[in-house]
Order: C-alpha cells, then sequence, then structure tokens
C-alpha cells in the first residue's frame, strides 16, 4: 500500500504545548507534526493526555503555552467552530450524536459548515435554500454509501448499536470534508469485524479523500498496521515519535507500558 | 463652543441624578441608610427561608421544585385555618408540620417515583402541576380570603442609635438563622443528612451504598415542608395568609440564580444580598424610574451577576469534557 | 393499517424531503385545511369562534415559539408572556400612529420587535444554561410586564391603562376592533397562523433546524462539528420570540380586542410552556395538540358541573378547577412525557407496520 | 438507407425494439435503480443515448460482430444497458453469476473466449483480473462503479463512463456508424449467450438468437398480458434465463419499465417501496418471505394474532375461490372484504404485492400451504415451468386453473410430448436455443433434428391437459424390490416442512429409502429462543435431541401422506440424520440456483450414507468449517441417526 501513498509536507504543528486545570498538568511541552495524507496514532496508556490534546488541537481546551500551527496559519487559541470551519473535524471517545435525530440528520449537521442560505429562504423552503439543501443531502448521500450504512439512513441514531453509533460519527465528521480528521479511539469497545470495518473505512477515507488523519487508539494491532507515524505520550509528555516499527521497539514505550498503568 | 448646551446640560442632570444624587443621600443621611439595609436584610432572610426549600430539593433530587412557594402557602392556610377553628397554637403546628409530612409523602409517591429518570424539565412541569393542586386544594378547603395570622411573636417598634426597628423583623431574623443552623447541623451530624448530601452527589453512588432513595426525598420534602411552614408563618404574620403567597416562591428565584441551586449558604447569602439591592434600588433609584420595580430588580440584578459568574456565588469554575 | 406505501417510491430528492412523503398524510392535511377554511366560518357559532377556536389558534402560534426554542434548540424560557406583551404593543403603537399600515405588515413587524427584544434576553443564554436560563428569563418577563405598565407612551396615555385594537379593515372586511365579526378575525388569525406554522416546519427541516437541535442535544460537540453557540441560540431566541410576538398582537387584535399589562403576565408564560410541554417537546404538531388542550380543558371544567346538573359557588368551582387542572397536567406528563404528539406518532408507527408488530 | 429504414423497422432485434422505443415513448421510463437514497430513472430516450455512446465506445477499441463480452454484477441499468450496446454491434453478451468464484468465471470467461468483460465494482474487477492471464481473448475490462479504483492502473482497465465518452466523440466522426450496424442484425443471430449451471458437469453455453428471446417474450407477454405500464423488480441473477426473459426480453417487447434494487440486502425494502406489478421467484423466496411473516407475527400482541389467524383462516377458504371466479357467498364475500382492509391488504402492502397484478414460482415444485397462502391473500401466484434451452417458458398456468401440483400449460406455439418409455417430458418451440457453444454432441443429445427437446425430467400430462413434473428423468431410480424413487419428489414433500431447509434422500438400488436433513435455522432457532434452548451453532442445535423429535414427526407426516398414493407408499424414508453442516453453493454441493449436486453430495458424505444403512445410530464426524469470523476450523461431532415410522399403503376402495 505505502508505495502508492504521497505524503506532502507539515499540515498541523503542535509547538511545546502545555495545558494545565487549575494546577493539575494535564500536558507538559509537547510538540509534535502531522503531515499532509498521513495517519499519525497518538497512543499512550491511561491518562497521558491523549484526549487533552486533540481538544487542545480542536480549539476546546486552551493551553497556558505553546502555539499550534494549521495549514501554515499560526494560533495561540480559537474557539472549536472556527478550528471546525477551518478544516479540523474530529470523532469522540464516547460517541457524541445528536440523539434525538437520524442517521441522515446527524450526518448533515456535519454540512451546517457549508451551509450559508440565511434563514428567510430557509423559511420559505424556496429557490437557493432548497438547492442548497439538496445539494448537501445528494452529498451527504454519498458518505452514506460510502460507510454502507444505507439500510439505517432514517432510524433515530438513539436506536442503533455502537458500532453503527461510531461510524455514523465518522461520517458526520467526513461531511465536513475536512483537512484534518481527528479520531479520538474510533474503534474502542467494538468487536474484531466491526473493527475490521472501521480500519477499512478508515484506509479508504485517507485513500478516497487524501484526508489527513491524526487517531488515538489502544488496540496495538490496530495502531500499527494503520498509521504512518506513532506519537507516544505518557503523563502527558512525549516520550517517543516516529514510525510504527521504531516506536515499537522504543524502550520507553515498552516501560510505559508494562510498567504500572497511571490512571 | 457649547452649542447644544442645554441639551448638554440635560444629560448631565440624568447622569447626575443616576450616579451622584442617590449616593449623596446615602452620606447625608447614613441613619436612614442604615435602616433601609438593615431592612432589606431583614426581607433577606425572610427570601432565604424560601430558597432553602428550593436548595433542599434540589440538592437531593435534582428536582426545579416550583411547588415550594405553594407548599409556604398551603402549610400557612393549614396554620391559620386550624387555628380559626380554635386548636391551640402548640397543637396546630405540629398538626400542619404533620401535614406538610403527608403532603411529602404523597407527592414522592403520586409524582416523584413515577417520573424518576425523566428530563428536568418533565418533573419541573410536575411541581407545576403540583403548585396548581395545592393552591386549589388549600383554597378549596380554607377558603380564598385573607387570614389574619397571630402565632404570639411580639411585633412592636423600637429604635436603637436613631434606626427604628421591628421587633417582629429581629424575630424573624433570629428563626431564620436558627433554622439554617439547625438544618446545617442537620446535614452535618444525622444519618440522613450525610445520606443526603451522598445522594447530591451521585444518586448511584448512594444506592449502591445501600441508602433508600425514597426514604431520603419524602425526608428531604418534609422538611423543605416545614422550611415553607417557617416562611409562611413569617409572611403570613407580615402580610396575612392568602394567595400571594405562593408568589414569594418566585422573590426566591433570582435568589438561586445567584447563591446556586445546590449551595445552602449561597441561599443565604444570596438571600441578603437581593434584600439589601432590592431594598436600596428601591428606596434610592425606584423614584427616578416610576417605583414598582422590586419584581424584575432581583432578577436584572442576578443576571448581571451571573453574566460575569456563571457558577453562581459558591460554585467552583466548570471543566468541561469530551 | 390505513397506510398504503407500496408504490410511493421517491425518484428525487426534493420528494423525498417533502413535508408529506405519504400520499395518506397529504390527505389528511388536506382535509385538515377544509375543515380550517371552509367548514368551520360556515358552521361555527360566534361563541365557538369567540373562546374556542381563535384562541387555540393564537396559543397554538405562540405554543410553536416557544417549541422552537426550548423544545428544538433545548433553552427553556418563561418569558413567553413578556414577548408577547411586546407583540401586542408594537401593534398597538404602529397601527394607532400609522392608520393605514395593512395589518398583517403590523402582526409582522410586531414579531420583529419581539425578535430584537428576545435577542437581548437571550444574551444570557450563552453563558448560563438549564434551570440557571429559565429563571433568567423570568427577568424578561417581569421588567417587560413593568416596563408596559409604567411607560404611559405605550399605551398612549390612556387612563384606564388599557390598549384597544382600533378597526382596521382588510380586502374590504372589517378585521380588528369591536366590530369586526368572529369569522373576520378567524380568517385573519388562521391565515397568519397557518403560514407561520409552514414556515417554522420549514425551518426545523433546514440547517437552522438541525443546528438547534444540535444545541439541544449536545452543545460541546455542536460546536466541535462547527455550529455556532452564539448563531445557534440568538437565532432561536429570535425566532422564537418572532412568533411570541404574532401571537401577542394577535392575542390583543383578533381575540381580545382590549387587554391590560397583567394579560401578559407570568400565568401567561406558564399556559404556552404547559402547552408546548403537554403537546410535545420539538414538535410543531404538538404544539397545536397542546394548545387545543389547554384551551379547551379549563372550559370543560367550567361547564362539567353545570352538564352534570350541579352547581356550586363561583369561588369554589373556580379553586376546583385550578386543582383538577394541576392533576391533569400531572397525570399527562407521568403517563407520556414527551407529549400527546409522541402518542399521535406512536400510533401512526404501528399504523404503518400493521399487521406487523415491528 | 432505405434498406436500412427497412431493416430497423423490421424489429427482428433487441436493438431495433430500443430504438423504436425511443421513438414512440421516449419519455416513459425504462430503468430504474435505487441509488444514493432515491429511485435515479432512465427514460427509453435516455436509453437510447447511453447506449450509443457505450456501443460506439466499444467500437473504438475495435469490437467486432460476433465478438463475446461477459457482464458481470449485480442487476445494474448500467449493464442491462451493456447488453443492448454489445446487441448494437453484432456481438453477443454473455451474463456471468455475479457470485460464481474466479474458478468458474474463469471457466465461462475462457470457454466463451469473451473479447470484453464489462463488471459492476472492484470486486468483480479483481475476480476477472485473477483470471485474466488464463483468457488470452480478454483484451479490456470495463467497470461501472469506480468506487476503490483509483490506484488500478492496467493499461486494458476502463471505466464506463469513460468509455462513453471516447463513444461519443467516435460517435461524432462516424454518425452513422450505430444505426448501421443495428440494421445489419438480423433475427436469427445469436443474441445472448447463458451459461446453465448445470446439475453435473461443466457449464455449458446455451446460444439463444434474438428470434428464439423475442418470439418467446411476445408469446409469453401476449399470454400474460404484460403492457408497457407493468413495472418489474429485477432482483434475480443476470446471468439466470429467467430475468434475461423478465427483465429484458420481454421488458423490450413490451416496453415496460425494469428496477433495480439499491443492493442485494435491501431487496425486499426496494421491492416494498417500488410496487412491482408482477414478481418472479423460485419457492425458496416466497418460502422465505412466509416464514418471516409468520416469525414477525408472533410477536405481536395476542388480539392482533387472533386476528390475523382468524381472517387467514378466511382467506383460506374464501380467497382462493375468489381468486378463481368460482361462486362466493354475500356474506363471504364481506368477511373476506373486511379481511382485506384489515388484514391482508396491509400484509400484502407490507410485502410490496399491493400492485401485483401476477405472481410467478417455478424450478422447483412448491409446497401447497405455501402455495396457497398467497394465493389466499389475494396474489395471483402461477407456476410455470421453464428452461434456459426454452428461453424459459414451456408452460405457465392459465388463470384460473391454478394448482401446487401442475406446471399448467403449453404457452403459444409450443408443442409437448412425453416420452413413453422413460416419462421423459420433451417440447418444441420457437424459443429452442440454437446450440451448445463449442459442443455440439451435447445439443445433438438435447435436441433432435426435427426440434424436439428432452427436458430431462420425468412427467405426465394430467386429464385437464396439465404438465406434471415428478423429477429428474435420470434421477427416478429404483428400490431393490421394483418401486419407483423419485429422490427430488421425496425432497420436496419434506421440504414443504418449514422446519426442513434441505433434503437429501437415499434410495435407488437400495433396500428402502433415508435422508440428510438439513434444518431450518431461522425457524428453528426461533423455536429454540421460544422454549428458551440456547445454542452456540448450526451444529449444536441440530444436534439436539428435540430437534431431531420435531424433524421425526415432520418426516412421519410425509410418510404418511405417501403411504396415501399406492406407487409412491414404497419409498417411504425410514431413517434419517441431521446434517452437520448447510449443504452450500460455494462448496459446490449445490448450484448457485440452490439444486442439489447429487454426485459432490454422494462422494463427500459417502461414509454417512453407508452409515445410514447399516445398524449404527451414532456416527463420529470431523469436519472443517469457515467460522463467521472467516477463520477455519475442525468440528467434532457425533451425529445421531433416527428411525422414523413407517405407515402402511391405505388402498383405496374398490
Amino acid at each position: 500500500m505505502n508505495e502508492t501513498r504521497n505524503i506532502g509536507d507539515t499540515l498541523l504543528k503542535v509547538d511545546n504545548i502545555s495545558l494545565s486545570f487549575g494546577g493539575v498538568k494535564a500536558i507538559t511541552g509537547v510538540s509534535l507534526e502531522i503531515r499532509e495524507r498521513e495517519i499519525c496514532a497518538i497512543i499512550g496508556p491511561n491518562g497521558a493526555g491523549k484526549t487533552s490534546m486533540l481538544n487542545v488541537i480542536n480549539g476546546f481546551y486552551h493551553p497556558q503555552e505553546g502555539t499550534i500551527t494549521f495549514g501554515g496559519e499560526v494560533r495561540k487559541q480559537m474557539r472549536p467552530h472556527l478550528a471546525a470551519a477551518g478544516g479540523i473535524a474530529r470523532t469522540f471517545q464516547n460517541v457524541a450524536l445528536f440523539t434525538g435525530m437520524s442517521t441522515l440528520d446527524n450526518i448533515m449537521t456535519g454540512r451546517n459548515l457549508k451551509m450559508k442560505k440565511n434563514f428567510l429562504w430557509q423559511a420559505l423552503n424556496i429557490g437557493p435554500a432548497r438547492k442548497e439543501e439538496l445539494e448537501h443531502r445528494e452529498f451527504v448521500e454519498h458518505i452514506i454509501d460510502f460507510l454502507e450504512i444505507e439500510a439505517i439512513r432514517k432510524t433515530p441514531v438513539g436506536r442503533l448499536p455502537y458500532g453503527l453509533q461510531k461510524r455514523v460519527e465518522l461520517g458526520r465528521a467526513l461531511a465536513a470534508e475536512p483537512k484534518l480528521l481527528l479520531l479520538d479511539e474510533p474503534m474502542a469497545g467494538m468487536n474484531v469485524e466491526e473493527k475490521e470495518d472501521m480500519c477499512r473505512f478508515i484506509l479508504d477515507t485517507n485513500d478516497e479523500f487524501g484526508t489527513t488523519i491524526g487517531l488515538i487508539e489502544h488496540d496495538m494491532g490496530v495502531v500499527m498496521d494503520l498509521s504512518d507515524h506513532v506519537v507516544v505520550l505518557d503523563h502527558g509528555e512525549k516520550i517517543a515519535d516516529g514510525v510504527p516499527d521504531v516506536v515499537r521497539a522504543d524502550q520507553n514505550v515498552i516501560d510505559a507500558y508494562l510498567g504500572v498503568a497511571h490512571d | 463652543m457649547f452649542r447644544q448646551n442645554g441639551s448638554f446640560a440635560k444629560t448631565m442632570e440624568v447622569l447626575n441624578a443616576i450616579f451622584v444624587l442617590p449616593f449623596v443621600d446615602m452620606f447625608t443621611e447614613p441613619v436612614f441608610f442604615a435602616e433601609v439595609v438593615v431592612g432589606g436584610l431583614l426581607t433577606g432572610v425572610m427570601y432565604s427561608l424560601v430558597a432553602l426549600g428550593f436548595v433542599l430539593i434540589f440538592k437531593a433530587s435534582g428536582v426545579f421544585n416550583f411547588a415550594q412557594g405553594a407548599m409556604v402557602l398551603f402549610a400557612a392556610l393549614t396554620l391559620v385555618g386550624l387555628m380559626e377553628k380554635g386548636v391551640p397554637v402548640w397543637l396546630a403546628l405540629i398538626i400542619a408540620a404533620g401535614v406538610m409530612v403527608i403532603v411529602a409523602v404523597v407527592i414522592e409517591k403520586l409524582v416523584l417515583r413515577p417520573l424518576v429518570n425523566q428530563p428536568d424539565i418533565i418533573l419541573f412541569m410536575a411541581t407545576i402541576g403540583i403548585t396548581f393542586f395545592l393552591e386549589g386544594f388549600g383554597e378549596t378547603v380554607w377558603g380564598s380570603d385573607i387570614h389574619r395570622l397571630d402565632v404570639g411573636i411580639p411585633d412592636a417598634t423600637f429604635e436603637i442609635g436613631g434606626m427604628l426597628l421591628n421587633e417582629f423583623d429581629i424575630w424573624a431574623a433570629a428563626i431564620g438563622a436558627a433554622m439554617v443552623a439547625f438544618l446545617a447541623l442537620f446535614f452535618r451530624y444525622t444519618v440522613i443528612g450525610r445520606a443526603l448530601r451522598a445522594v447530591a452527589d451521585d444518586h448511584q453512588a448512594a444506592l449502591s451504598v445501600g441508602i433508600p432513595l425514597k426514604t431520603i426525598w419524602i425526608v428531604v420534602w418534609s422538611v423543605a415542608g416545614f422550611v415553607g411552614l417557617v416562611a409562611g408563618i413569617m409572611w403570613g404574620t407580615k402580610s396575612g395568609v392568602q394567595f400571594s403567597l405562593s408568589l414569594i416562591a418566585l422573590k426566591a428565584l433570582p435568589v438561586l440564580i445567584l447563591g446556586g441551586f445546590t449551595s445552602i449558604p449561597g441561599a443565604i447569602v444570596g438571600g441578603l444580598i437581593i434584600g439589601v439591592g432590592e431594598k436600596v434600588a428601591e428606596i434610592y433609584w425606584g423614584p427616578l424610574i416610576g417605583g414598582a420595580i422590586e419584581n424584575w430588580f432581583a432578577y436584572m440584578l442576578a443576571l448581571a451577576f451571573l453574566l460575569f459568574r456563571p457558577q453562581g456565588l459558591f460554585g467552583e469554575k466548570i471543566i468541561e469534557r469530551v | 393499517m390505513l397506510y398504503r406505501e407500496s408504490g410511493q417510491y421517491k425518484t428525487s430528492y426534493t420528494d423525498d424531503q417533502a413535508i408529506f412523503p405519504l400520499k395518506q398524510d397529504r390527505w389528511l392535511m388536506a382535509i385538515a385545511l377544509v375543515i380550517a377554511f371552509v367548514v368551520i366560518p360556515l358552521t361555527s357559532s360566534e361563541y365557538m369562534l369567540e373562546a374556542v377556536i381563535i384562541p387555540f389558534l393564537i396559543f397554538a402560534l405562540a405554543a410553536i415559539g416557544l417549541n422552537l426554542l426550548a423544545g428544538y434548540c433545548g433553552q427553556i424560557s418563561l418569558g413567553t408572556g413578556g414577548f408577547m406583551a411586546v407583540g401586542g404593543y408594537t401593534a398597538y403603537k404602529l397601527t394607532t400612529s400609522l392608520p393605514d399600515m395593512n395589518m398583517i405588515i403590523v402582526f409582522l413587524l410586531s414579531g420583529v420587535a419581539a425578535a430584537f427584544v428576545g435577542i437581548m434576553f437571550g444574551i444570557p443564554s450563552l453563558r448560563i444554561k438549564g434551570f440557571y436560563l429559565a429563571v433568567a428569563t423570568l427577568a424578561a418577563q417581569f421588567f417587560l410586564q413593568w416596563l408596559f405598565n409604567k411607560v404611559e407612551w405605550f399605551y398612549n396615555y390612556n387612563p384606564s391603562g388599557t390598549i384597544t385594537a382600533p378597526p382596521r379593515e382588510m380586502f374590504g372586511f372589517v378585521v380588528t376592533g369591536p366590530h369586526a365579526t368572529a369569522e373576520a378575525r378567524y380568517m385573519i388569525t388562521l391565515v397568519v397562523v397557518a403560514v407561520l406554522a409552514l414556515v417554522a416546519k420549514n425551518l426545523t427541516r433546514g440547517h437552522i433546524g438541525r443546528s438547534w437541535m444540535a444545541i439541544r442535544d449536545m452543545d460541546i460537540a455542536a460546536e466541535i462539528i462547527g455550529i455556532r453557540p452564539l448563531h445557534a441560540k440568538l437565532s432561536a431566541f429570535a425566532i422564537s420570540s418572532f412568533y411570541c410576538g404574532v401571537a401577542g398582537s394577535l392575542f390583543v387584535f383578533t381575540w381580545l380586542g382590549s387587554v391590560e399589562t397583567e394579560a401578559f403576565n407570568i400565568n401567561l408564560s406558564f399556559q404556552v410552556l404547559f402547552m408546548v410541554i403537554i403537546g410535545g417537546l420539538g414538535s410543531i404538531l404538538g404544539s397545536f395538540i397542546g394548545a387545543a388542550f389547554i384551551t379547551a380543558v379549563p372550559i370543560l371544567l367550567t361547564n362539567a358541573p353545570q352538564f352534570f346538573g350541579f352547581n356550586l359557588p363561583i369561588d369554589l368551582q373556580k379553586h376546583f378547577e385550578v386543582m383538577i387542572f394541576g392533576v391533569l397536567i400531572i397525570f399527562f406528563v407521568i403517563v407520556e412525557p414527551h407529549g400527546l404528539a409522541r402518542l399521535w406518532q406512536i400510533t401512526k408507527e404501528k399504523l404503518r407496520l400493521w399487521p406487523f408488530p415491528y | 438507407m432505405t434498406d436500412r429504414q427497412d431493416s430497423l423497422s423490421s424489429l427482428d432485434t433487441f436493438p431495433k425494439l430500443l430504438l423504436d422505443h425511443g421513438v414512440n415513448r421516449p419519455a416513459r421510463v425504462a430503468l430504474r435503480e435505487k441509488d444514493l437514497g432515491i429511485w435515479l430513472t432512465w427514460t427509453w430516450s435516455e436509453v437510447v443515448g447511453n447506449v450509443r455512446a457505450l456501443a460506439c465506445g466499444l467500437a473504438s477499441f475495435g469490437f467486432e460482430r460476433g465478438d463475446k463480452v461477459a457482464i458481470v454484477g449485480d442487476n445494474r441499468p448500467e449493464l442491462y444497458m451493456a447488453m443492448m450496446a454489445i446487441q448494437s454491434l453484432g456481438g453477443v453478451p454473455v451474463p456471468v453469476y455475479q457470485d460464481s468464484v474466479a474458478e468458474e468465471m474463469q471457466y465461462v470467461l475462457e470457454h466463451a473466449e469473451v473479447k470484453f468483460a464489462i463488471v459492476e465494482d472492484q470486486e468483480q474487477t479483481d475476480k476477472v483480473l485473477s483470471v485474466q492471464d488464463r483468457c488470452p481473448n480478454l483484451t479490456g475490462i470495463i467497470y461501472n462503479d469506480p468506487r476503490g479504483m483509483r490506484h488500478y492502473r492496467q493499461s486494458d482497465l476502463f471505466a464506463y463512463k469513460e468509455v462513453q465518452a471516447r463513444g461519443r466523440h467516435f460517435d461524432k466522426d462516424n454518425p452513422d456508424y450505430f444505426l448501421d450496424e443495428i440494421a445489419k442484425g438480423k433475427g436469427a443471430d445469436v443474441g445472448v449467450m447463458l451459461y446453465t449451471s448445470g446439475t453435473t458437469g461443466r457449464p455449458k453455453g446455451v446460444m439463444l438468437s434474438h428470434d428464439n428471446v423475442i418470439i418467446t417474450s411476445r408469446n409469453a407477454n401476449a399470454r400474460e398480458r404484460f403492457r408497457d405500464t407493468d413495472d418489474v423488480l429485477a432482483y434475480l441473477p443476470m446471468a439466470w434465463v429467467g430475468d434475461h426473459a423478465i427483465s429484458y426480453g420481454q421488458a423490450l417487447c413490451a416496453g415496460y419499465s425494469v428496477s433495480c434494487p439499491e443492493s442485494s440486502d435491501t431487496v425486499m425494502i426496494d421491492l416494498r417501496e417500488l410496487g412491482p406489478t408482477s414478481f418472479f421467484a423460485p419457492p425458496r423466496i416466497f418460502e422465505n418471505i412466509l416464514t418471516n411473516v409468520m416469525v414477525r407475527m408472533e410477536d405481536a400482541a395476542w388480539f392482533k394474532q387472533k386476528l390475523f389467524k382468524y381472517f387467514m383462516d378466511i382467506a383460506k377458504t374464501t380467497g382462493i375461490r375468489l381468486l378463481e371466479g368460482q361462486p362466493v357467498s354475500f356474506v363471504e364475500r364481506l368477511k373476506y372484504g373486511l379481511g382485506q382492509v384489515l388484514v391482508f391488504g396491509p400484509l400484502k402492502d407490507a410485502l410490496g404485492f399491493s400492485n401485483l397484478r401476477v405472481a410467478y414460482t417455478g424450478g422447483e415444485a412448491i409446497g401447497p400451504e405455501l402455495f396457497e397462502f398467497y394465493r389466499s391473500i389475494g396474489v395471483n401466484l402461477k407456476q410455470l415451468y421453464g428452461q434456459t434451452e426454452a428461453t424459459v417458458y414451456v408452460t405457465i398456468q392459465p388463470d384460473g386453473q391454478v394448482n401446487s401440483e401442475s406446471v399448467g400449460t403449453p404457452v403459444p406455439d409450443c408443442e409437448i410430448k412425453i416420452d413413453e418409455s422413460t416419462k421423459e417430458v420433451l417440447y418444441r418451440s420457437p424459443g429452442v436455443f440454437v446450440g451448445y457453444y463449442k459442443n455440439d454432441e451435447a445439443t445433438k443429445e438435447t435436441k433432435t433434428e426435427d426440434g424436439w427437446v428432452h427436458t430431462g425430467d420425468a412427467g405426465y400430462i394430467d386429464d385437464v391437459g396439465h404438465v406434471r413434473i415428478i423429477d429428474r428423468a435420470k434421477d427416478v431410480g429404483k428400490l431393490n424390490d421394483g418401486t419407483m424413487f423419485a429422490p427430488k419428489f421425496l425432497e420436496n414433500k419434506l421440504k414443504f416442512h418449514p422446519n426442513i431447509r434441505e433434503a437429501v434422500t437415499f434410495g435407488d438400488e437400495k433396500d428402502f429409502v433415508t435422508a440428510f436433513i438439513n434444518i431450518d435455522l431461522e425457524s428453528m432457532g426461533n423455536w429454540a429462543e421460544r422454549n428458551n434452548l440456547n445454542y452456540g451453532s448450526y451444529v449444536d442445535l441440530a444436534n439436539r435431541d428435540e430437534i431431531y423429535a420435531i424433524i421425526q414427526s415432520n418426516i412421519e407426516e410425509s410418510n404418511r401422506s405417501l403411504a396415501a398414493d399406492p406407487s409412491l407408499a414404497g419409498s417411504q424414508i425410514k431413517r434419517f440424520l441431521i446434517l452437520h453442516k448447510l449443504l452450500d453453493a460455494d462448496d459446490g454441493e449445490l448450484t448457485r440456483t440452490g439444486k442439489i449436486r447429487r454426485k459432490i453430495v454422494f462422494e463427500r458424505y459417502d461414509d454417512l450414507i453407508q452409515a445410514l444403512y447399516s445398524d449404527k445410530d451414532i456416527i463420529p464426524i470431523e469436519a472443517k468449517v469457515t467460522f463467521e469470523n472467516g477463520k477455519e476450523g475442525v468440528i467434532k461431532a457425533d451425529l445421531k441417526i433416527r428411525e422414523a415410522e413407517v405407515y402402511a399403503s391405505v388402498q383405496k376402495a374398490g
């Protein structure tokens, strides 16, 4: 597979980020880079600060120190919806779907960024607004087709099994056509089959749309065959960074995992 | 140079009236000001009493009990009704208290239990239903005309350092304070109290340590009932027992957002702040804008406050996670 | 059971996203409209229109308004009465100062006015949530009520402190004021409500509606996928208040004819809240059902005793009503917390699956 | 020029028919496909446009008349249009079963010497690529769905759309080419080649001429009153002659519209949405639908169940008679009408049968209960008998003369005769195939000089002139005591029990009849759940004594009915076992159409058959299985053998 991959230059540069909550340090001086069209995994024991890292990247947490350079522009902090507008989409550790809505609507919300027609048009549901709505519906249908969830198109997501919910959530993120897609434990709590599917979808996404992907995952096997490069965090600090094989061999990493599990 | 001298002068006048004169008044007549403040504090205590009822229930069952006001009214009505029937005060008090316990039990059985795990708004809705019922029921039984209530609290005015004070107000404050103290002890040192705090923190946890949720709820609602009764007596004695009593619930709400729904000290301090703020504003600024502002001033005050401190007086900063 | 869906396939997204994708529903709707526009005006008595149908429509509109905010965007408001007052008084000021202005425009403008006020009082929603916000909205309720009561300009310094709908004509009919026939007032109300209901439906189906629901279901996630809380919440407040405002102006002009500030007191806010919750949060249809329920029940309660032959002293009767009303609310909230609309939804599901259980 | 006109107006080939529709009903819907959530439609004129572009595109690759082209994939409008395009150029489309494994496909592609393969998607492309080197003539692969194909760099791999684009250019340069090529076509030309999934040996390529298909289709349309207002769902394999007739031949003759489902697992949903006017399905599918209905009804509230049962009983007594146009009392009509509103109507609607004018089944015998169920709720379900060699239609049951045993009367222009000695059914009709491709002796074996075709089925013509099929002629054997042994017939009888999914019977040159049973996992599984009997896998369930008991009672029931017929009484099942695995097409035990491959079964399970005729009643077995997660594994189990009650033949009085 790799020979057909063409990794570009740096898309995201996290520079010496430190984050703490009322004295409790979550991340200390972590720097990392994610390059265009690559799949980068962030791993580490529980409480290593992985999710906090994602939250910093998409502007949900505001680090006390350090800068983030995304797509060439440097920023210290920004509101999440601006990050999203800038092309960062993500999924969540424990599924965060809009349970009151159908699969279709959930994914449609992912398109909201792209929908500009003001509410007067919409109120009358004529002209541009309607046209816009339908265009986006078609786009979303392609995602539904891509993720093979035709059958649950109109089911309220609340009723879906966990595995499918995760898939819908991925769909919602894809709908935003992100430059950078952050996946927080996309395979947590899935059975073998579901994991295989999810892996396939992640690879296909990266392959079909050339989306850059940053993901947190516990399943080492998955991480190792998915990712082009792996960053290992422990106690909020970076202890390793490199291609899977190198990281796998790294002594610190082994210790971090074999050592006492911090929580 | 000063073309629109006239309008300029006008603006200055207005600004002056709003930002200068009131304070001048305060300093020129400190005694009167003190009187106003003390008066505010005393009303504040009463607000706190009602607010307490809310807090207790919200803490224990996460229910925003809109019926608190109605409970005040109902308790007072019961008491007054009994006394009018010639029942001695002490007995009437006991019976009234007993009635409030019954009310608590009935509410737990018929309303809370069927609605367990429903969204808050639904429970809120139900308590509004309860409000209607208690009001209707109370008035059906005791009639809707104004009853005078006198449980024998002395009610004479006296003077300290030029300030005219009302004995009754002092009593009210004292009783209010006692009430708070009592509750504080109750929650700190009784099993139920500890249980309740456990529940407030986490229902599951409370259950897992084997505390029957329903008993806690009954207790809490009963206690809220007593608090209501006390508040009822105070307000009732002051302004007669009548339908409008149930409206003081609305007075207590700004106290809640100010003090936080779950904090007993919050309820107290909030009550005092609101009480004073309201009085002072009414006296010094009210006239400028036509008076009768106490209906909304408290809310605006609380609101303004929240904009700067969303977690309320005693709340802690919220860290959101995903 | 009555649904026959086979063969009703969609060949375009337009069809697929129609408000009523099923033929049977379209028929139902058509029938409803015929009844509303033809049957009722021809058959209903003055009293019926005055006391039941017109208020029902107006409350339905207000309920839709609140539902957009509370049901779709998840922001509970207890200020409905206040916003309705803004509508009522704006309409009054407009039509008294510009007598020639078309009433429809007047109604819409009063909605717009309410919308602005709504935005003002919506601002706290950016910092506070849930009941804190609900209580905060009471500020609007009390402040506005006080304002319209205190500032005489609003009721043109009228000593009685009331505002009265002046007679105004449309298409040669007197539609407001003491001489307007109930039919005329019914018709104009109906048109306004019908159109705005449709608009509301469209809004909730579009991206604005979705951003509201996203905020309602999980605000953090919503913001992270790029929905701007500021826009979503304030637009919800604005549009919701717009509906309440229009409802308020109708409240004065096509129903009561003349009111004082007290008419917009907190009980009005609660009444509308009941409608929304009993009818069903997050459902336009629910708003109508709820309004029908809450308008009908008191009337029934009032007439019930006479109907059963015994009549009580008037005040006792009032207390009974209040009591029973309270009980009914509790009862419905317990049997169907998701509102009557949900019941209808479930029935419909069953009918579609008939004879199968799933 | 004018002779071109004449030729085109002669309408003796499908491309000519297509052009005709393009002129006469340009705006009517020709093809539909559920895709991206809605039904995309192609009008006849759009189809003409697409076909023209594709045809010219192929031409630009140097396509020559007579070239064979493989069509591989699920039912897709693009693939149907591809067939039209190929035929326009005088080529021969060769539809291949989309679920056939690489080897099977390789055989067909090689044997048919296909020059191009037009495939649905990546999956099929991969399959073809994997066998490409063994198909020397294969010069190009054209794929329809570009998903996942971005990294394919093969030079001979083209996207459907890009071929059409090339075609449009080509068309500009040679504007007459398309019509000229079509005009060159004659009715006698071979129009299509269908490989029979032969129950024995390698599949044979049946060559059908345009005339074969067109005349047969016209006859069928005439007799069954198909018109351009009809609607059918194309969901059966394109390589199967039935689909070729209904979704292609008849559609192009009558001009009705054909719709393709979104995917193979949404067929039932799409069927409901579409609500076709006619529906063909093998008994298996009708059976699955019914089982599904019953399973769902079992979970319904008791009131609904009562209601359902009550009206279904009324339906049984009244419905069929109504369908047959027999006299029905007013009261009965009233009751049935009520049922129509409360039960049948909604039920049919839920299944997508609301607009159904007629439904067909064939290829296998169908159980009486099953058959009657559908007819009783007002579905005009009829049996037909046919073969690839006959372009399907040999006999169809005329309206009003329908029953579960016969297969009806010959279609127009079709003659039937029975070979007295072998009881084999022979027929002669305009649909009779040209011959087997590159297999003359096989052709000779099947087709006599004077055009009679051996069906290989044993049967007879009953007193009302309906044909009845008993079994494959060669399978009809004799027990040692000489009584006739018709395995298929027995097996069908067994399979009529919803609990039995597959059955294989043995008895030829044996003393008595024995059987392998495959239980139906759905219905038995349900039974297990309801009697909270938990099980791990098919094997686990199949081996339970409770299950054995049920199956045994089923078998004995069949035995009883066999006993009623003196000629068959001898062939009652005496011993049976429930097989530890489901017979599977992927393991070559069944054909793609679900028929049993006896040879293979005989070889593979010889030891079990021995055991059935021994006195053992337990056999330890060890079998390789592939689990859900694709892992291979070996299961050990003790298969039980059971004896079934055998009944004395009841002689009819007199």
